[in-house]
């Protein structure tokens, strides 16, 4: 179960970076959040683990629902266009992709033999950070960027559940409430114009 | 010390001399009628009695000059190297001092030919600078090269050792030194090759040109320095190079010191004769000539020797 | 309770800058200045000091810092008061400055004091999203773009630092536990670290994030630009402040990092920031602008300091910090009288100063200027002999000494260009250009009075023998 | 902290007596200057510096003074910013201290293994352990050297010297490139001890080559400071050369000889002070007087200012090493101790030797041929320019200095016995054998070479009997009652003026001539002809300028390619000035990548195959596609 929803994690990423509509990338990011947060709830009630519910439920609720919601209703306000195109073009994006994913099991090759379970969860936390970073990267627009940092996020929260088993209490609170922080930033910073990087 | 003294009064005595002597052998090799022996006398004589003037653009330096020209001069007779055995000589100084001596008094003579604010000073001076800059590493290497031979740097001493030691197994090496000492000897003393002390021509003047506002007395003295320089490197070359005779009491001894130098005297005239004098700047490669022949006498000595 | 005090200030100023009173603004700065004590009185406690059971732990490095990172405040307050002089700035501006100013403060506090990884990074996180909002008191279209630059890059930056927290968090979970994120606790069992390799991966995976934070290679002209854009104290907040919450946290897992392998992060960090120097100083030698001129020359120092501490001279280290700390701020303080005819103008920038006020403000410009390329009795003078020193120290102490020495000259020579420009620029200001009057006035002014007494205050024995103390 | 061993005693006096002469000097040159307080801390600081510098003990108080010494030096030059030649030089200056600075800094931290508290003499120890002393030694080479201006990091020194204030070029000269040999005796004697045999001859050589180019560049200035400056370069040469010797003696294992050597390189070290400061101080008030540095604008300044022209004169003398002068002392030892390497057993070294004398000799004869010039083109011949014509003596405190600093030349010159005994002392506390008695083994009168053949001098008897047949022959003209008269000099029927006089240029230019291939001399030669005629002309402009070999070759190429390396960062940093994002991906590739390969394990595949992704990736997401 867990495996099966780090798959579908990896690939609503992978889709996303393909994505060429606005509203495609906010529903690709909305999935992404939805399988980390249900990957959390699931390991959370394996290991009986209450905090990492919680994390699970807030990250359904504040990544999977209403970022999402948000950055629409700005992207409407402020009539952003729908049309993102990569600037990365797509034959380079797919030799990128895979050449990702063969490094990064190739870094945590050494791991393996040191810790034995949470090895390749390790490597695809990995690359999913590299896959956001490209997220970041191919896009020039505002909105598509501020997912690519939000895709960031999850990438630390998968690594965050799955490699550590959930991280003290405290401090997952302490990221969301920096998240929030973030999200009022990006709204002060929007404030009237619409503006190109 | 008598002999000692009386040496530099006849030496002092015998400066111009010399090179009225040197004059007229070049004029009889010309075919020319020669001038007495004792022009030297009879110009400083007459030079003596003259009023002299003196230019109204000079200043202290000109009046000074002339002398500090002669004394570092004159201070050097008594330093030469002594000319009969068993005489007293002055052994606290060595060719460096006597070198720098020379030197002292090209610089005042430079000095005084700047001093009157007309071209041919300056001109004089200039050249008379270059010469001497590329006259002074020649010479010390000489320099060294003979002390070697002689086992001491003190002239007086070297003199003597050598006329006690003849430096025999080193013939090669004592053969460059003395070359290379002659070409300086002609250098130094505005010979032909580099000067012209003859003419008043402004493509060929050095020493003329440094002096040539100079009248009277003055003239006088520079003069007497010019034949006292030339019979310091004369006697230099003569005690140094040509060491022997020194055994016999002294008026013998002294006679054949004087020979040597005439015989010196002749060889410059000869010399003379038959070059012409070279361009400015030309010279340097019949100095480099000296010097390589000083640098291959420092070199044969340490290669051949021991 | 000690916490409580040391939020006060900043909490109250936060309420304050809601007031739309005219002289809300003089009770804002003196919040401002209230923060000053609460710290000094940490100062004084006996170290290690628990400020919130094993989260904030008060010891001497971190109230160091703090009290360095306080002093600067103080002074950027005190030039905001003449800030309207020089540029346009609205009453609304100065709150909205003021608010974040507070929540940055909250920030600051959290990541300097924490003994936790976790809350060292929700703190920085803090910090670095309220400057966001800094930069864009200036109210130009440059300015919001590189808010924007800075919001994406600041967040990706601060995102790498997690994810290498939590890597290392990963690495020493297995003998720790929860409590593997405490500094004290992974120092004292670095040793027993089960895959050092993964601590390893996570701590270079944090470093980057680190100093792609400080400016490092290649984001260079990143940070640049963004100080160019914001206002004069927004900078001087930048350079003096935020920049010593992100090395004190390199500071720390440095540390732990040096038990684990030192080799390995010895090399790492080296040919890090000589890269960073080598495109830093040629870069300054082209350098035609103040603020980009002091920024550049503020990642050199940074990197200088990195440089110092993993050599093995925490006492250069901190001294050269605590110079960079005032100088970097003061010399962007005055820039904005510097410029007060217009940007871009080095020729002549430090004449045209009439009265006791121009002199005074000549004088210390040209002293702070001579400061920063360490030259005598500059503290920087004393911290780069001491850094090089322990550098070339280990040098003779590695396999590659003769390679080592050649970098550390390498290192030298590239310093010699920036030295060689400033001493340019400096000579540039003073003797060529024309006489334009330029004014100066007090707030400023004593901002770099305050400045210019703690730098002389760091070179008293005292002082010294404290730093030497701290590690 | 501070060490008073005979050997800093000995620098601190140096300073002291380059100092207290300046300090009158410097005070009646006070009014000239504008920003009186600015100069007066400088210049305290300036001289408590260079105190500080000889009498420190460790590295650390060595360093703080020796960089205090560049930086008050550096803000001396600006005092009086008149052009932007000024700046230049004093920028140039910094940079070249500074230069010297990182090298004595990778030294201390070297000898001192990072400790800077470290006494000197605790660091001989770990010098030894230093598996490569080639490396200190080089590190002290170009940190001192440079500051003393050794061919080939004496370029600073004719812009660096000209542009300070005259007082200050007196002292930078004097006194501060004095310093710099103070810390080669030191370090070497001290610290670096024992030698291999190479070290001297690499020593010996940047002597002789410095002293041939310090002189053949003096030649061919015609600005009167530049001039001396390049002189500073020859005569630090001259030092070297003595200092080689003396290392090469010691090497040998011939210790009294290198005593002699070394006790003639401080000797000349305190004569260079002397004289050096005395000309600068001179020509500092001819400058004064006349406004320019210009020698062609000076002339005749000897009946304007007798005083002036006279010391002036001592000086020159001195420093073209005639006897009787100091210069001429210290010269022949340092060629006594040349001579004496025929005692070497080394063939090739002691065929290599006369080099050297050759290179010193030539000097020699080069120097009093550049200060002929300096002294008859400033001093003698009519007024070249109004201001010339104007000049005054200067103020009484100026003339003071300069009058106490001939004091200095002449102390030297005449109690040396006392100077050398001292020095010797020096040497005596570093554990060797004194030779005071063998250079004076009879009394004060002979000097004596150590050599087996040595020659011997006796500077009080050339002096007074110099003196002595010098007034004999005065007191007998004045007896004689020549009749004198004042009359027009005489120019083969043209009238001299001012412009018939020769200039600075064309005095040196048969030399000039003569070492063209060195020179490379940019000529400029403007003439009026008359209808196509090459000889007639009405008026005609002769200029030449050197720009030194050195600087062409070594210098601007360094900046050149400084120029061209910033250049091209410039452009790197602006051109993925946006991406950053793409920046972080690939720093993070990469230092991922290198963690994995070289701290885990190492294969030159993979490390190729790193590369090539590296490559690929910079290409396609920083550089993109060409537009």
């Amino acid at each position: 179960m867990v495996d099966f929803l780090i798959g579908l994690f990896l690939a609503s990423l992978i889709v996303a970076l393909f994505t060429t509509r606005l509203n495609g990338l906010l529903l690709w990011y909305a999935i992404n959040s939805l399988m980390l947060g249900l990957l959390a709830l699931s390991m959370g009630s394996s290991i009986d683990d209450d905090a990492m519910i919680l994390s699970g439920v807030i990250t359904i609720l504040m990544k999977a629902i209403a970022i999402p919601f948000f950055l629409k209703n700005i992207s409407q306000k402020f009539h952003f266009s729908q049309q993102i195109v990569p600037k990365i073009k797509v034959h380079y994006a797919i030799m990128l992709v895979p050449v990702i994913l063969v490094f990064t099991f190739y870094l945590s090759e050494p791991i393996v033999n040191m810790i034995h379970t949470h090895a390749n969860y390790m490597a695809i936390s990995i690359s999913s950070l590299f896959l956001a970073l490209l997220l970041i990267m191919e896009h020039s627009g505002v909105v598509p960027k501020v997912i690519g940092f939000l895709a960031l996020e999850n990438s630390l929260f998968l690594l965050g559940t799955t490699a550590t088993k959930g991280m003290p209490m405290l401090i997952e609170l302490g990221i969301f409430f920096d998240l929030l922080m973030a999200i009022v930033v990006i709204n002060l910073l929007f404030d009237k114009e619409e503006m190109r990087i | 010390m008598i002999l000692y003294l009386l040496t530099i009064v006849l030496l002092i005595l015998i400066a111009p001399i010399l090179l009225s002597y040197i004059k007229a052998t070049k004029m009889v090799l010309f075919f020319k009628r020669p001038v007495p022996l004792l022009q030297g006398y009879r110009n400083f004589s007459k030079l003596f009695s003259k009023e002299t003037i003196i230019s109204e653009e000079t200043s202290a330096i000109t009046r000074y000059a002339p002398f500090l020209v002669l004394s570092p001069l004159l201070v050097t007779m008594f330093f030469l190297p002594p000319i009969v055995g068993g005489a007293y000589y002055v052994s606290f100084v060595d060719a460096f001092t006597i070198t720098g001596l020379i030197s002292l008094s090209t610089f005042f003579l430079m000095l005084l030919g700047l001093d009157s604010a007309s071209a041919f000073g300056g001109m004089g001076s200039s050249r008379e600078s270059f010469i001497s800059a590329l006259v002074e590493p020649a010479m010390i290497l000489t320099i060294f090269s003979v002390s070697l031979m002689a086992d001491n740097l003190g002239i007086g001493q070297a003199g003597v050792n050598l006329a006690e030691h003849f430096p025999k197994e080193h013939m090669a090496s004592y053969l460059f030194a003395g070359i290379s000492f002659f070409i300086l000897l002609m250098a130094e003393n505005g010979r032909i090759p580099v000067d012209n002390t003859e003419t008043h021509l402004e493509l060929t003047m050095v020493h003329e040109a440094m002096i040539l506002d100079l009248t009277g007395v003055y003239l006088a003295i520079i003069e007497t320095a010019s034949s006292i320089k030339f019979v310091i490197f004369a006697s230099l070359f003569a005690s140094l190079f040509m060491p022997f005779g020194l055994d016999f009491i002294a008026p013998i001894a002294f006679v054949i010191f004087v020979l040597k130098l005439f015989f010196v005297a002749t060889l410059v005239a000869v010399f003379e004769v038959n070059t012409a004098k070279l361009r400015i700047f030309k010279i340097p490669n019949l100095l480099g000539l000296a010097i390589v022949f000083a640098f291959l006498s420092l070199i044969t000595f340490y290669v051949l020797g021991d | 309770m000690m916490l409580t005090l040391l939020l006060t200030p900043a909490l109250f100023m936060f309420l304050v800058s809601f007031l739309r009173n005219e002289n809300a603004k003089y009770l804002l700065a003196l919040s401002s200045f209230a923060i000053l004590f609460p710290i000094v009185d940490l100062f004084t406690f006996v170290k290690p000091y628990a400020i919130l059971g094993t989260y904030l732990v008060a010891d001497k490095l971190d109230t160091y810092v703090l009290l360095v990172s306080s002093i600067v405040g103080i002074g950027v307050t005190l030039a905001l008061f003449d800030l309207d002089k020089h540029v346009k700035v609205s009453p609304k501006a100065y709150r909205k400055f003021y608010r974040f100013f507070a929540i940055f403060w909250v920030g600051l506090i959290f990541s300097i004091l924490s003994n936790h990884m976790g809350i060292y990074w929700i703190g920085l996180e803090l910090a670095t999203l309220s400057t966001v909002y800094m930069i864009k008191t200036n109210h130009t279209p440059a300015a919001h773009k590189e808010a924007w630059n800075y919001m994406i890059v600041g967040a990706i930056a601060v995102s790498l630092i997690l994810f290498g927290i939590i890597l290392m968090y990963a690495s020493a979970k297995p003998i720790l536990g929860e409590e593997a994120m405490q500094f004290d606790l992974l120092l004292k069992h670095a040793k027993e670290i089960p895959s050092p390799f993964l601590f390893e991966i996570g701590f270079a995976i944090a470093t980057i994030g680190m100093f792609v934070k400080m400016g490092f290679f290649p984001m260079n002209l990143w940070l640049a630009n963004i100080e160019r854009a914001s206002f004069y104290p927004v900078a001087a907040l930048f350079s003096g402040i935020l920049e010593s919450a992100v090395i004190v946290g390199f500071f720390r897992f440095s540390q732990i990092a040096m038990e684990i392998n030192y080799n390995n992060l010895f090399i790492f960090v080296f040919i890090y920031t000589i890269l960073t120097i080598f495109i830093v100083s040629f870069l300054i030698f082209r350098a035609k602008d103040f603020m980009r001129l002091f920024s550049l020359s503020g990642i050199e120092h940074m990197a200088l300091i990195v440089l110092f501490w993993v050599s093995g001279s925490p006492f250069a280290a901190l001294l050269h910090f605590g110079a960079h700390a005032f100088l970097k701020p003061a010399l962007f303080l005055s820039t904005g009288v510097l410029e007060s005819n217009g940007k871009f103008r080095i020729p002549g920038a430090l004449r045209g100063y009439k009265g006791k006020r121009g002199k005074i403000f000549l004088l210390l410009v040209s002293l702070f200027l001579l400061a920063i390329i360490s030259l005598p009795p500059s503290p920087m003078f004393f911290s780069e002999l001491y850094g090089f020193g322990a550098m070339i120290n280990t040098a003779k102490e590695s396999n590659h000494m003769l390679g080592m020495i050649g970098a550390v000259l390498f290192l030298l020579i590239l310093l010699s260009i920036i030295f060689y420009r400033f001493v340019a620029i400096y000579q540039s200001m003073k003797y060529e250009g024309e006489d334009q009057d330029k004014k100066v006035y007090a707030g400023e002014l004593f901002a770099l009075i305050i400045f210019a007494i703690s730098l002389a205050a760091l070179m008293l024995p005292d002082t010294l023998h404290y730093l030497k103390t701290i590690i | 902290m501070f060490v008073f061993d005979t050997l800093s005693l000995v620098f601190v006096a140096l300073i002291l007596l380059g100092v207290l002469p300046n300090l009158f000097y410097s005070s009646g040159y006070l009014p000239h200057i504008e920003r009186k307080g600015y100069y007066q801390l400088h210049y305290f600081a300036f001289i408590a510096s260079m105190l500080g510098v000889v009498v420190s003990a460790n590295a650390l108080v060595f360093l703080f003074f020796w960089e205090l010494m560049s930086l008050s030096s550096w803000q001396l030059i600006l005092t009086e910013v008149e052009d932007k030649s000024t700046i230049k030089a004093a920028r140039f200056y910094f940079l070249m201290t500074h230069f010297g600075f990182v090298f004595l800094m990778l030294f201390f931290f070297i000898v001192g293994n990072g400790n800077l508290g470290l006494d000197f003499s605790a660091m001989h120890l770990i010098a030894s352990e230093f598996a490569y002393p080639g490396l200190l030694f080089l590190f002290l080479l170009l940190g001192f050297l440079s500051k003393a201006g050794a061919v080939p990091l004496h370029v600073w020194l004719p812009y660096a010297h000209p542009a300070a204030p005259s007082p200050i070029s007196a002292l930078m000269s004097g006194v501060m490139l004095k310093v710099a040999i103070y810390g080669i005796f030191r370090f070497l004697l001290d610290v670096l001890y024992p030698w291999p045999l190479e070290w001297g001859i690499l020593i010996l050589s940047i002597g002789a080559l410095s002293s041939l180019i310090g002189v053949l560049y003096a030649l061919s200035e015609h600005d009167i400071k530049a001039l001396l400056a390049n002189h500073s370069i020859e005569n630090i040469g001259i030092i070297l050369i003595g200092f080689g010797m003396g290392m090469i003696f010691d090497s040998l294992h011939l210790e009294v000889l290198s005593t002699f050597a070394f006790i003639a390189a401080l000797f000349h070290t305190f004569n260079h002070m002397s004289f050096k400061s005395l000309l600068f101080m001179s020509a500092g008030a001819v400058l004064h007087q006349t406004h320019t540095k210009n020698m062609e604008k000076y002339g005749g300044l000897i009946k304007a200012m007798p005083l002036t022209a006279f010391t002036f004169l001592i000086a020159a003398i001195s420093i073209s090493a005639l006897p009787p002068s100091n210069g001429f002392l210290s010269e022949w030892m340092i060629f006594q101790s040349l001579l004496d390497s025929s005692h070497l057993t080394i063939i090739s070294l002691k065929l290599a030797i006369p080099f050297a004398i050759f290179s010193l000799a030539m000097t020699g004869g080069l120097a009093i041929a550049c200060f002929v010039k300096a002294y008859g083109i400033t001093f003698l011949g009519l007024h070249r320019s109004t201001n010339a014509k104007h000049a005054k003596e200067v103020n009484f405190l100026m003339k003071s200095g300069m009058i106490l600093m001939t004091a200095v030349v002449l102390s030297l010159m005449l109690f040396t016995p006392f100077y050398i005994q001292w020095f010797d002392k020096v040497f005596v506390s570093l554990g060797r054998a004194s030779v005071y008695a063998k250079i004076f083994p009879d009394g004060i009168w002979n000097m004596h070479s150590i050599g087996i053949n040595g020659g011997m001098v006796s500077p009080l008897v050339l002096l007074i009997s110099l003196i002595v047949i010098t007034a004999l022959m005065l007191f007998a003209y004045k007896l004689f009652g020549v009749k004198t008269r004042l009359h027009k000099t005489w120019a083969c029927g043209y009238t001299t003026s001012a412009k018939t006089q020769y200039s600075a240029t064309g005095f040196a230019g048969p030399i000039r001539r003569f070492f063209d291939w060195l020179y490379k001399p940019n000529e400029h030669f403007h003439k009026q002809t008359i209808a196509e005629h090459n000889t007639k002309f009405t008026s005609a402009h002769y200029e030449v300028h050197i720009q030194p070999l050195f600087e062409r070759v070594f210098y601007q190429s360094m900046v050149k390619l400084t120029n061209l390396i910033s250049y091209w960062v410039y452009r790197l940093a602006h051109f993925g000035q946006t991406r950053y994002a793409a920046m972080i991906f690939n720093i993070m590739l990469l230092v991922l990548f290198s963690y994995r390969l070289f701290t885990h394990e190492f294969s030159w595949a993979l490390f190729i195959f790193e590369l090539l992704i590296m490559m690929t990736s910079t290409k396609i997401l920083i550089i993109g596609d060409k537009k």
